[in-house]
């Protein structure tokens, strides 16, 4: 019997080699374990690999188990593999991406129509970016989007469930009251002048 | 600038952009008689007389201009009989909605930014599989590919294609032209090398060239050494 | 300044993002350290995955340092990830195998002046494949391939012998000369047309 010990070093060679998040239930197929078993060589992982300690973390990201570099490494791996900081996000692809994440599957006349602006480069840059990708079409022939799993991964989720209520970015009712009454006055007071 | 702000100078509405807002909101402004492609125009031209993008304002435009446009496009399709119709009020909440809507993916996009920034550091792993990994094992494959693919590809190299027609193509280097230029450059240097002066030429230029070499070496005009096979080529004249 | 420990978690962390050996000499620039230093930490990092203590193993390469699996994992490893696949070979991936498979050993200069191509990437995946291999080189130093068990086994032969008899396929039987030169002549006239 393999010992939750031994358990935990194939784990970690499995996370090592796999491209992609690893879940419990598949590490344990590997393993020819029970997903319990999986589970306690997790924890013991999970441990060893704490943050700060070595080099690389344990990290859960899209439903699955995932290694990552900590990062005190950051700076020198840039340096050595050349690889420059991924550029940050524009408006226009943080707010493509905010409709895609809570609205999927959705399609680009759908984002275009929220933002108010024709969004094909958003969407392209997000695309090739591997943050969204096509999953279909609408009844309409309209190609739909969803997120993908490297969004997961390097937006630190373990899930999409774990995106915060959209109804927390609601303006409160004064806001929103303002907002109204701005619209309807603004003009009225210029039509009275 | 605010968005309000800009001045519009159509055929039905001369003003600032708000009012005309507000005035097709309270229906004294017919917005079928409204040309929205020119209000497009016009802060288009705004932008780019001033030459700065605010994009904040940019974006509240292109939120009205798309509101409105989607306003004009229900007018302008047939109406549902039992439909209601669109009051001023209904309208702005119609505006309202949307800009809420947007107002809501904003932030959330904010939030998103700062998800990201949060992960960076954390770098990834990406390696191709090792080799073992990505090819069958010995003891797993199983036949799967017809030898006669072999075969009819082995064939199918054995077989010599016609002589192409060459009676179109005239020779484009002239020997004449190069044992000139050989000449040119011999009576500029008394001694150069092959492959600094003519490294640039094509593969056909080079060999009609060394072929004129052998012409003038011929003549006794000039004489070439080579000390190692394959190694580069001086050319001298002759005295 | 930076401790031989933390260094040693700097060094695991470049070990582990980069797919090739890095030297010491990369990891001291990346760093920004001395390579004695670097080489300490090396010594530590090499204590702690000494075979048998993690699922990944330090290990020397040509060229460097490279983090490897644990051989315990090999087995879950190729029930996790291994893709064996068979996909159908191209027009380039069938010719070359088929002028490896009969006229082995064969180096590539000869198999480019058959096709009238390069054709690195054809043998470059049929290598990766595993149905050809490297056998050595040629008197001029080129590479030359033979096919391998593998080979064999995907293409039901038991041995090479039982290769289809090449003049079924023979455009022009009548031709005189041995296989080899008639194949070097036919793609000599096909790169010259």
């Amino acid at each position: 019997m393999t010992t939750a010990v031994e358990l935990a070093r194939i784990v970690e060679a499995l996370l090592f080699l796999s491209p992609e998040p690893v879940s419990v239930a598949e590490l344990a197929e590997a393993c020819e374990s029970s997903e319990a078993q999986v589970q306690s060589a997790v924890d013991v992982l999970a441990d060893e690999l704490a943050e700060g300690r070595r080099g690389v973390v344990l990290k859960e990201a899209a439903g699955g188990l995932t290694l990552a570099t900590d990062p005190v490494a950051e700076t020198p791996a840039r340096r050595l593999l050349a690889r420059p900081r991924t550029p940050p996000l524009t408006q226009a692809q943080a707010e493509t991406l905010a409709i895609v994440a809570y609205l999927q599957p959705v399609s680009r006349p759908e984002i275009a129509r929220i933002r108010g602006v024709s969004s094909e480069s958003a969407v392209a840059t997000l695309t090739e970016r591997g943050l969204i990708e096509e999953s279909g079409r609408s009844r309409f022939g309209a190609v739909i989007y969803r997120t993908t799993p490297l969004f997961e991964k390097l937006f630190g989720l373990r899930g999409l469930d774990q995106l915060p209520d959209p109804s927390r970015f609601d303006p409160t009712p004064e806001v929103e009251g303002e907002l109204r009454e701005r619209l309807l006055r603004a003009g009225e007071q210029r039509a009275e002048s | 600038m605010r968005t309000a702000e800009l001045q519009l100078d159509l055929e039905t509405f001369s003003g600032p952009f708000d009012l005309l807002l507000t005035l097709v909101l309270r229906e004294e402004i017919d917005l079928m008689d409204v040309d929205l492609g020119e209000v497009v125009i016009a802060y288009v031209e705004h932008l780019e007389r001033t030459g700065e993008l605010d994009l904040e304002a940019t974006t509240e435009f292109l939120v009205l201009i798309a509101a409105l446009l989607e306003l004009k496009s229900r007018l302008l399709l047939p109406r549902e009989e039992d439909e209601v119709e669109l009051g001023p009020h209904d309208a702005a909440d119609e505006l309202l909605a949307r800009m809420l809507e947007y107002r809501r993916y904003r932030d959330a996009a904010a939030h998103l930014v700062e998800l990201f920034a949060a992960e960076r550091p954390h770098l990834y792993r990406s390696a191709p599989l090792p080799v073992a990994l990505r090819r069958v094992s010995l003891e797993a494959a199983r036949p799967s590919y017809a030898p006669e693919q072999l075969g009819e590809a082995l064939g199918g190299l054995l077989r010599v294609p016609p002589a192409p027609d060459v009676s179109h193509i005239r020779p484009t280097v002239s020997l004449e032209r190069r044992l000139r230029v050989l000449r040119e450059v011999l009576g500029r240097a008394k001694r150069f090398s092959f492959d600094e002066m003519f490294a640039d030429e094509d593969r056909l230029t080079q060999a009609v060239t060394l072929f004129a070499l052998l012409e003038l070496h011929r003549r006794g005009e000039a004489t070439w050494e080579q000390p190692e096979v394959l190694g580069p080529i001086e050319i001298v004249r002759s005295p």
